[in-house]
C-alpha cells in the first residue's frame, strides 16, 4: 500500500486549514483551522516516519500535539480577552491598527 | 524519497528499537539555557507561593539573575566547541554569541518592564488581564497600584526560547524553542495598562498570524524529514539538495524560511509587525524588536549555513530578493507613518533586509565575514533598539505613552538630554559615522560585497538613504519645531530606565567609536558547529 | 615626512587637549539652565587648562629627538583587510595650531565673558566656542584626512550656530545660510580628494599618503591638489568663494575673532602646508595656489577701501591676509614657513583688531558705521593704543609683526625669479600699499577727528576683563614676529616637517625689499591721511564716486556673480523643472519625495489592519518563495 | 461460522422493531392531556430558564478547566514511550522523568495556588 495517499490527504487538509484562515471571519474557527494545519503535519509526520523507517516522525507528532495544547490555551486566552472586551469574536472587527 | 513511499515494517522495526539509547549530555555546555530555564520556574513558584507584596521586587530579582547568570555563563563558556543532547543542541562561537546578546538585552528589557516610576499606576502592565476592558472593575483597576508580575516569569520564558532558538542543532528543537518564545509573547503583547483594545487587537494578530507562520515552518519540518529521514542539520547537510531529483525538500525549505523570516519580521511577512509593535506595551514591543530579531537570525543563519549549506545557490537567489523587498518596503512605507512605535517597526523591516544581506555576506563553506558582520549587526541594533523604545516611554501626555509624531514637535525645549539621546539612538539606526549603527551597516555592506553582492549592497545604500530621511525627520521635529502648547511631559525615570539608558546611550557611542574589540570578538566567535 | 615615534609622557595624554573643550561643550549644552550662572567660567576655565597642556606637551615635544609623535586613540575598524585607526599626530606644525588656537581661543574667553555678560545667550554662546576650540583641534591634531574633515565639518557647524547666534535677526540667519553653503562647495572638494586618496591608496592617514603619494599618476596627484585646494578656499574665504567670510560679521565680534580671523579661516593654509608632499609633487597645482593667492591679495584690499563697516574692512583685510598665506604656501617649500609665521603674527593682531573693533561698538551702543565714530582716541584710550599697535603691525610698521613675516613672504615672492616672481612680489606689495591705505582710513575714521556720533551715544572704555586680552595681544603683535623670525626661528621649528631651508639666490637684497615696502606703505598712509585724514568725512557715503569705489562698495560684485553663475541659473532650473512637472511628466523637482511619499501612501494602504488579508500575503509569500526556489533548484 | 452468531441478529431485529413500534404508535394510542409541567424539558427538579445566566455564554470556569485538562493530559503522552524503553534509557531515563515530571509540577503548583483549581 503505498503511504502517498496520506501524503496527498495531508496536504489537501493543510489546504483546507490555510483557505479556512483566510476565509473565516471568527476568531475561533480561524483558530480552528490553524490546529488543522498542525494536525496535517502530524498525519504528514506519522506517514514519513512509516516511509522512513525512523521513529523520529512519530515523536515529533506528539511534540506538535503539546505545543499544539499550549496555543490552544494561549490562543483562547487571548480571543476570550478580546470577546469579552468587545462582545464580538469577529477577527474583521479587531480592525483599529493599520496603515 | 521517490514519489511513492513503500511500508516496510521489518526494518521500521528493528530501526525502532535500535534508535532509542540514552543521549550524551553535556549539562556544562547548556548551562546558559539551564539558568535562563531555571529562572523562569522559580518565577513560577514565587508566582504561586510569594506573597502579593514582594512578588515584584522577587519577581525583577529572578528574572534578572536568570538573565545575568546566563550572560557570565556565555562568557565563561566563550571558546567551546560541542554538541550535545543526542545532537540537538550546537554549543560553538557563534551561538554563545547569540545567546549572551539575547541574555543581555533581554536584562535590559526586564529593567524596562520593572520600570514603576512613569506611569502613575506604577507599571505598564494591565493589573489584570481578565478583566474585560473599559468595565467597571478594569476603571478601578485602572488607577489602582496594583501591579502584575507575571510578565516577569512569561519574559524569562520567552528569553529561554529565543537562546534555545539559536542553539537548535536540530529542526524539531527549532520548532519547540519557537513556539516557547512565541506563546509569551502573544501574551505579553497584549498586556498593556492604557489603551487595551490595541493592545488586545495587537496579541490577537501576532497570535493568529503567528501560530498560521508556526504552521507553515512545521510542515516545511515534515517535508524536510520526509525527504532525507532526519531532523538534524547535520544528517539534512549530508542529504543534500542537489542529490536529490525530488521537490520535496526545496518546498519543505522553502517553508521553513518563510517561518523564520515571519519571526525576523522580513518582507513580506512583516504585516503583523507595524500593528503589533505600535499596539504592545511600549517595554514589550523593545523586548520583541530586539531579542526576537536576534534570535530569529541566529535561527535562520544556523538552518542556511549549517543545514542547507551545500546547496546556498537554491536559496541565494531568493534571500537576495527577499533582502531588497523588505529593505524598500521598510524604507518607503516609514516615510508617511505618524506613529513613533508604528515608525520605528517599519525601521525595523528595513533593518531585517539589511541583516539579511549580511547573511549573504558569507560566503560557501563559511568563508567571508558574513557571520561576523551579522552578529555584530544584531548586537548593535538591538541595543539602540532598546534604547530607543526606553525613551518612547518617558514622553508622556495624560493618556500615557504619547506616541504620535505631532506631540514629539520641540521635544528638545522640553528636555533637552531626553532629545540628545533619542537622536543618538535615532542617527545610530539610520547609520550615521560614530554610532554603533554606522559600524554595523558598514561590516555588513563589506561583507557582502566581498561575496559579490555589490548590487544589494547599492540598493541598501538608497534604502537606507531613504530611512535616514524619516529618522532625521523626528530629530528636525524635535528640534526646529515649537512644541504644541497641550503637548507631553517628559518623564522622570525611575533608576531600571536609567540604567537601561545609560548603557545603551553608552553601548552605542562605544560600540560607534571603538568598536574594535566587540568586532574583533564577534570575528572570534563566528563559528558554527562543533 | 619624518619618523613619527609613539607619545609618552604628556604627549600620550594629548586627547584630553580636545577632550577638556568637549566636555565644557556637552556640559552647557546638556545641563540646562542649571549652568547658566557658572558655565561661562568653567567653558573659560577649560579652554585655559588645554592651553597650559598644550605648552607642555610642546614643551616635551621641543625636548624630544624625533620632534613628532602620534598619539594612537584607537582603532575605529580592525576586521580583515580593512584597518582604520583613528589617532593624533602632534608634531611642530601643529603644535603651532596648537598653542595659537589655544592661547588665542583662552584670551577669546576671557574677552567673552565681559562681552556677553549681558546677552540671554551666554551660556549657548560659550557652549558653541568650546565646541568650536575642540573641532579646531581635531582638525590640526589628526593624523588622517578623515580626521581633519570630521574636524573641519566641526568648525563649520560651530561657526554656522555661531554666526546665526543671533538668530532673530534675519541678516545673521542668512548670513550663517550664505556661509553654510559656500563651505559645502569646498567641502565636497574636501571629501572628494579624501575619497580619491582613499580609492586609489586605500589610507587616508598623512604618514601613508604622502609616503606613497609618489606612486600616483601626475593627473591623480594634480587632481587631489586641486579639490583639497577647493575645500581650502571655501574654508578659508579666498577666491572665488570669498563672499561668505564679510557676512559672517553678523556673529558676536569675539566670534569675528577667533574664527573668521585668527584660527578656523586659517584652516586652509594649514591643509596646503600639511599637504605639503602632495604639491611638491603637482607643480600645476601649486601654481593655482599662487594665482589664487595673489587674486584675493587684491580683491581682499581693493574691497576693504571702500567699506564703511569698520567688521566688514577687518574682514576684507583678513581675506586679503590670507591671500598672502597662500602666496606664500604655494611658493613650496621657501614659502612654507614664512606662511606659517605670517599666519601666527595675523592670529594675533587680527584678533586684537577685532577685539578693538568690538570694544568701539561695545563702547558706541552696537554701532558698526565708521562715518559714525571719529575722536574716540581720547575716550577710550586703551582700546585706542591697543588697536593702534595692531593697526601697525597689520601694515607692517618696521620692527612690528606684520614687518617681519609679511616682508617674508614678499621677499619670496620676488626670489620666485623670472616674470611671475616680479609678478606675484608686485602685487604683493602693491597690496601691502592698499592695506596701508584702508587701515589708515580706519584709523583716522574711527579715532581722530571730530565725534560724528549718533545722539545719545556715550563711549566709555571697556571693563578690564575685555581690555586685558587685547593688551595681550597687542603685545604678541609688537613683539611676535621678532620673536618667529628672529629670536626662535619658526623656519627651524618647522624644519622637521618642511625640511631644511631652501638655498635660494636673492633676485632683489632682502634689505631693499624691506625699503621698498616700507616706503610703498608709507604712501599709502600719507594717501589715506591725504583723502581721509585731513578732510572732513561725511556722515553718509558720498554717492558720486568713481565706478572703482562703486565696484569695490559692492564686493566686487562677488555676490553679483554668484547670483549670475549659481543663483540664477538654479533658479531658472528650478522654474523650467516646474514647468516640466506642471506637465504632468513625473516631476523631477519634487518627484523624488512625492513619489516615495506616495509610493509609500498607496503601499501602506496594503497595510489594512485585516488579519485575514495579512494571511493572505504571508500565503502568498510563501508561494512565492517555494515557487522560486523550485525555480532555481531545477 | 457466521451462523453461530444469527441470534444476535434476530435480537437487534426484534428490538429495533419494538422501538420503532413504540415511538410510531404512541401519539396514536395515548391520552393527549397536556398542561405546563408536562412541556418542561424536566418535569422535576430545578426550573430551566430560557438563556444561561450569563446571557448567552459559559462561565469562564469550563473553558478554564477543559484547557488544564488538555494542558496535564497531553504531558501523560511523553510517559508512554519513556516507560516502554524504561530499560533502554536506564538511570538517565529515570532522572529525566523526574525532572520533567517536576517541571510539570510547578505548572501544577501554579494553577492550584492561584484557584485554578477551585470551582468557585
Amino acid at each position: 500500500m503505498t503511504l502517498t495517499n496520506y501524503l496527498v490527504l495531508a496536504a489537501v487538509l493543510f489546504t483546507i486549514g490555510a483557505i479556512g484562515v483566510l476565509v473565516r471571519r471568527n476568531a475561533i474557527v480561524v483558530f480552528m483551522c490553524i490546529e488543522l494545519m498542525l494536525n496535517s503535519v502530524n498525519l504528514t509526520l506519522v506517514t514519513f516516519a512509516r516511509a522512513t523507517g525512523t521513529i523520529d516522525g512519530q515523536i515529533i507528532a506528539f511534540f506538535v500535539m503539546v505545543v499544539a495544547a499550549a496555543e490552544v490555551v494561549v490562543g483562547l486566552a487571548i480571543i476570550m480577552s478580546i470577546y469579552r472586551t468587545r462582545r464580538s469574536a469577529s477577527v474583521d472587527d479587531a480592525n483599529l491598527l493599520k496603515y | 524519497m521517490g514519489a511513492s513511499p513503500v511500508l516496510d515494517t521489518a526494518r521500521f522495526d528493528t530501526v525502532a528499537v535500535d534508535a532509542i539509547n540514552a543521549p550524551d549530555f553535556s549539562l556544562a555546555g547548556i548551562t546558559p539555557l539551564l539558568c535562563v530555564f531555571g529562572a523562569a520556574a522559580v518565577g513560577v513558584l514565587v508566582e504561586a507561593f510569594a506573597p502579593r507584596n514582594v512578588r515584584h521586587p522577587v519577581q525583577v530579582a529572578v528574572a534578572l539573575a536568570g538573565t545575568l547568570g546566563a550572560l557570565v555563563a556565555c562568557v565563561l563558556l566563550a571558546g567551546t566547541r560541542e554538541v550535545t543532547a543526542a545532537q540537538a543542541l550546537a554549543v560553538d562561537g557563534a551561538g554563545l554569541f547569540l545567546q549572551a546578546t539575547i541574555a543581555g538585552l533581554g536584562a535590559l528589557s526586564i529593567l524596562l518592564f520593572a520600570e514603576r516610576s512613569l506611569d502613575p499606576a506604577r507599571s505598564s502592565f494591565v493589573a489584570s488581564a481578565a478583566v474585560p476592558a473599559g468595565s467597571a472593575r478594569d476603571r478601578e483597576l485602572m488607577t489602582a497600584q496594583r501591579v502584575q508580575t507575571e510578565v516577569y516569569p512569561l519574559a524569562t520564558f520567552a528569553i529561554a526560547g529565543m537562546m534555545l532558538f539559536t542553539a537548535a542543532n536540530d529542526l524539531l528543537i527549532m520548532f519547540v524553542a519557537l513556539e516557547v518564545l512565541s506563546l509569551p509573547l502573544y501574551l505579553l503583547a497584549g498586556m498593556a495598562r492604557r489603551r487595551r483594545l490595541l493592545s488586545q487587537e495587537a496579541a490577537l494578530k501576532y497570535f493568529l498570524l503567528g501560530a498560521f507562520a508556526s504552521a507553515f515552518f512545521l510542515y516545511g519540518l515534515a517535508l524536510v524529514y520526509g525527504s532525507t529521514g532526519s531532523v538534524q542539520l547535520a544528517d539534512i547537510r549530508a542529504a543534500g539538495l542537489e542529490d536529490s531529483t525530488s521537490t520535496l525538500p526545496v518546498i519543505g525549505l522553502g517553508l521553513l524560511i518563510v517561518g523564520l523570516m515571519f519571526k525576523a519580521s522580513v518582507a513580506p511577512f512583516h504585516t503583523w509587525t507595524p500593528d503589533v509593535y505600535q499596539g504592545s506595551p511600549t517595554p514589550v514591543t523593545a523586548f520583541m524588536a530586539a531579542c526576537t530579531k536576534v534570535a530569529a537570525f541566529g535561527a535562520i543563519l544556523r538552518l542556511l549555513y549549517v543545514a542547507f549549506g551545500d546547496s546556498e545557490w537554491t536559496w541565494r537567489p531568493l534571500v537576495y530578493g527577499i533582502a531588497i523587498v523588505s529593505m524598500l518596503v521598510g524604507a518607503v512605507l516609514g516615510l508617511t507613518q505618524t506613529d513613533v512605535k508604528r515608525m520605528l517597526a517599519y525601521s525595523s523591516i528595513a533593518h531585517a533586509g539589511f541583516l539579511l544581506t549580511g547573511v549573504l555576506g558569507l560566503g560557501p563553506g563559511g568563508t567571508g565575514s558574513g557571520l561576523q558582520a551579522t552578529m555584530f549587526y544584531l548586537l548593535a541594533y538591538g541595543i539602540s533598539t532598546v534604547g530607543v523604545f526606553a525613551v518612547v516611554t518617558l514622553v508622556r501626555d495624560g493618556d500615557g505613552e504619547a506616541t504620535h509624531l505631532s506631540q514629539w514637535a520641540g521635544l528638545a525645549r522640553r528636555s533637552p538630554l531626553t532629545a540628545a539621546i533619542m537622536t543618538l539612538f535615532l542617527l545610530a539606526l539610520a547609520g550615521i559615522p560614530l554610532t554603533s549603527g554606522f559600524i554595523g551597516k558598514f561590516t555588513v555592506f563589506r561583507a557582502a560585497i566581498e561575496q559579490g553582492a555589490w548590487p544589494l549592497v547599492v540598493v541598501a545604500l538608497v534604502a537606507s538613504a531613504i530611512a535616514a530621511f524619516y529618522y532625521l525627520k523626528l530629530v528636525v521635529l524635535m528640534y526646529f519645531s515649537d512644541p504644541a502648547e497641550d503637548g507631553p511631559t517628559v518623564g522622570v525615570p525611575g533608576l531600571p530606565t536609567t540604567i537601561v539608558l545609560a548603557v545603551t546611550v553608552s553601548a552605542t557611542l562605544v560600540l560607534g567609536v571603538v568598536p574594535g574589540a566587540v568586532l574583533e570578538l564577534a570575528e572570534r566567535a563566528a563559528i558554527f558547529g562543533a | 615626512m619624518p619618523e613619527t615615534l609613539p607619545a609618552t609622557g604628556l604627549l600620550s595624554a594629548s586627547w584630553l587637549l580636545i577632550a577638556l573643550p568637549l566636555l565644557g561643550a556637552a556640559v552647557l549644552l546638556l545641563g540646562g539652565r542649571r549652568t547658566d550662572r557658572w558655565g561661562h567660567l568653567l567653558a573659560t576655565g577649560l579652554v585655559a587648562a588645554s592651553f597650559v597642556l598644550g605648552v607642555l606637551s610642546v614643551v616635551q615635544l621641543a625636548g624630544l629627538a624625533e620632534e613628532s609623535v602620534t598619539v594612537d586613540l584607537f582603532t575605529f575598524i580592525d576586521s580583515g583587510s580593512l584597518d582604520v585607526r583613528a589617532g593624533l599626530l602632534v608634531d611642530p606644525l601643529s603644535a603651532v595650531f596648537l598653542l595659537l588656537i589655544t592661547g588665542v581661543g583662552t584670551l577669546i574667553h576671557v574677552y567673552s565673558i565681559g562681552y556677553m555678560a549681558h546677552d540671554p545667550g551666554r551660556r549657548r554662546f560659550f557652549a558653541y566656542l568650546n565646541l568650536f576650540v575642540a573641532a579646531m583641534l581635531v582638525l590640526v591634531l589628526g593624523n588622517s584626512y578623515v580626521a581633519l574633515y570630521v574636524g573641519w565639518e566641526g568648525v563649520g557647524l560651530a561657526s554656522y550656530l555661531l554666526i546665526a547666534f543671533w538668530y532673530t535677526r534675519p541678516s545673521a540667519a542668512t548670513a550663517a545660510k550664505k556661509a553654510f553653503i559656500m563651505n559645502r562647495v569646498g567641502d565636497v572638494g574636501l571629501a572628494i580628494a579624501i575619497f580619491v586618496m582613499f580609492a586609489q591608496l586605500g589610507t587616508t592617514s598623512y604618514e601613508d599618503v604622502f609616503g606613497s603619494v609618489g606612486l600616483l599618476a601626475g593627473g591623480t596627484v594634480t587632481a587631489i591638489g586641486l579639490l583639497l585646494l577647493l575645500g581650502a578656499c571655501g574654508k578659508s574665504g579666498q577666491f572665488p568663494l570669498q563672499a561668505w567670510l564679510p557676512d559672517a560679521m553678523e556673529g558676536p565680534t569675539p566670534v569675528s575673532a577667533l574664527i573668521h580671523a585668527a584660527t578656523m579661516v586659517t584652516a586652509g593654509v594649514y591643509l596646503i602646508a600639511r599637504s605639503a608632499p602632495v604639491y611638491d609633487a603637482t607643480e600645476t597645482a601649486r601654481t593655482v595656489v599662487l594665482v589664487i593667492g595673489a587674486v584675493t591679495i587684491l580683491i581682499g584690499a581693493v574691497i576693504g577701501c571702500a567699506h564703511d563697516d569698520i567688521k566688514k574692512v577687518l574682514a576684507y583685510s583678513t581675506v586679503s591676509q590670507i591671500g598672502y598665506m597662500f602666496l606664500a604656501v604655494g611658493l613650496g617649500p621657501v614659502g612654507y614657513a614664512a606662511g606659517i609665521a605670517h599666519l601666527v603674527t595675523h592670529g594675533f593682531f587680527k584678533a586684537g583688531l577685532f577685539l578693538g573693533a568690538g570694544s568701539v561698538m561695545h563702547g558706541m551702543g552696537d554701532q558698526v558705521d565708521m562715518r559714525r565714530f571719529g575722536g574716540l582716541a581720547t575716550k577710550m584710550k586703551t582700546t585706542f593704543v591697543t588697536f593702534g599697535l595692531g593697526y601697525l603691525a597689520l601694515i607692517g610698521f618696521p620692527f612690528l609683526s606684520g614687518y617681519w613675516t609679511k616682508d617674508a613672504i614678499i621677499e619670496a615672492a620676488f626670489d620666485k625669479g623670472g616674470t611671475s616672481g616680479w609678478l606675484l612680489g608686485g602685487v604683493a606689495v602693491l597690496g601691502a600699499g592698499l592695506t596701508a591705505f584702508y587701515m589708515t582710513r580706519l584709523m583716522f575714521m574711527t579715532f581722530f577727528g571730530t565725534p560724528r556720533w549718533e545722539d545719545g551715544v556715550h563711549p566709555h572704555e571697556s571693563p578690564p576683563v575685555m581690555t586685558v586680552p587685547m593688551i595681550v595681544l597687542a603685545v604678541g603683535s609688537v613683539a611676535g614676529g621678532f620673536l618667529l623670525t628672529q629670536t626662535f626661528p619658526l623656519v627651524e621649528w618647522l624644519e622637521p616637517v618642511f625640511g631644511p631651508e631652501a638655498e635660494r639666490e636673492h633676485v632683489i637684497a632682502p634689505l631693499l625689499v624691506s625699503v621698498l615696502v616700507t616706503a610703498v606703505v608709507a604712501v599709502g598712509v600719507i594717501a589715506a591721511w591725504l583723502l581721509v585724514g585731513r578732510r572732513e568725512v561725511p556722515v553718509t557715503a558720498p554717492a558720486r564716486v568713481s565706478p572703482v569705489v562703486t565696484a569695490a562698495r559692492r564686493n566686487l560684485y562677488a555676490d553679483a556673480l554668484n547670483e549670475s553663475v549659481f543663483m540664477r541659473p538654479g533658479m531658472w532650473l528650478t522654474r523650467a523643472l516646474v514647468w516640466v512637472d506642471n506637465r504632468g511628466v513625473d516631476g523631477a523637482v519634487n518627484g523624488l519625495a512625492a513619489g516615495l511619499g506616495g509610493s509609500s501612501s498607496r503601499l501602506g494602504r496594503a497595510q489594512t489592519g485585516f488579519v485575514r488579508s495579512y494571511a493572505l500575503g504571508m500565503l502568498g509569500g510563501a508561494v512565492i518563495v517555494t515557487a522560486a526556489l523550485l525555480a532555481v533548484a531545477s | 461460522m457466521l451462523s453461530n452468531y444469527m441470534p444476535f441478529v434476530g435480537l437487534f431485529v426484534l428490538a429495533a422493531a419494538f422501538a420503532l413500534f413504540s415511538v410510531a404508535a404512541a401519539p396514536y394510542v395515548g391520552p393527549r392531556r397536556y398542561n405546563q409541567a408536562k412541556l418542561e424539558a424536566y418535569e422535576c427538579g430545578i426550573e430551566p430558564v430560557d438563556q444561561p445566566l450569563t446571557g448567552g455564554r459559559f462561565p469562564v470556569k469550563f473553558y478554564l478547566t477543559a484547557m488544564l485538562f488538555i494542558v496535564f493530559d497531553i504531558e501523560i503522552v511523553f510517559l508512554y514511550p519513556w516507560a516502554v524503553s524504561n530499560e533502554a534509557l536506564g538511570v538517565f531515563g529515570l532522572v529525566e522523568m523526574a525532572v520533567f515530571i517536576a517541571t510539570v509540577f510547578i505548572a501544577y503548583a501554579y494553577v492550584w495556588r492561584r484557584g485554578g483549581l477551585e470551582w468557585d
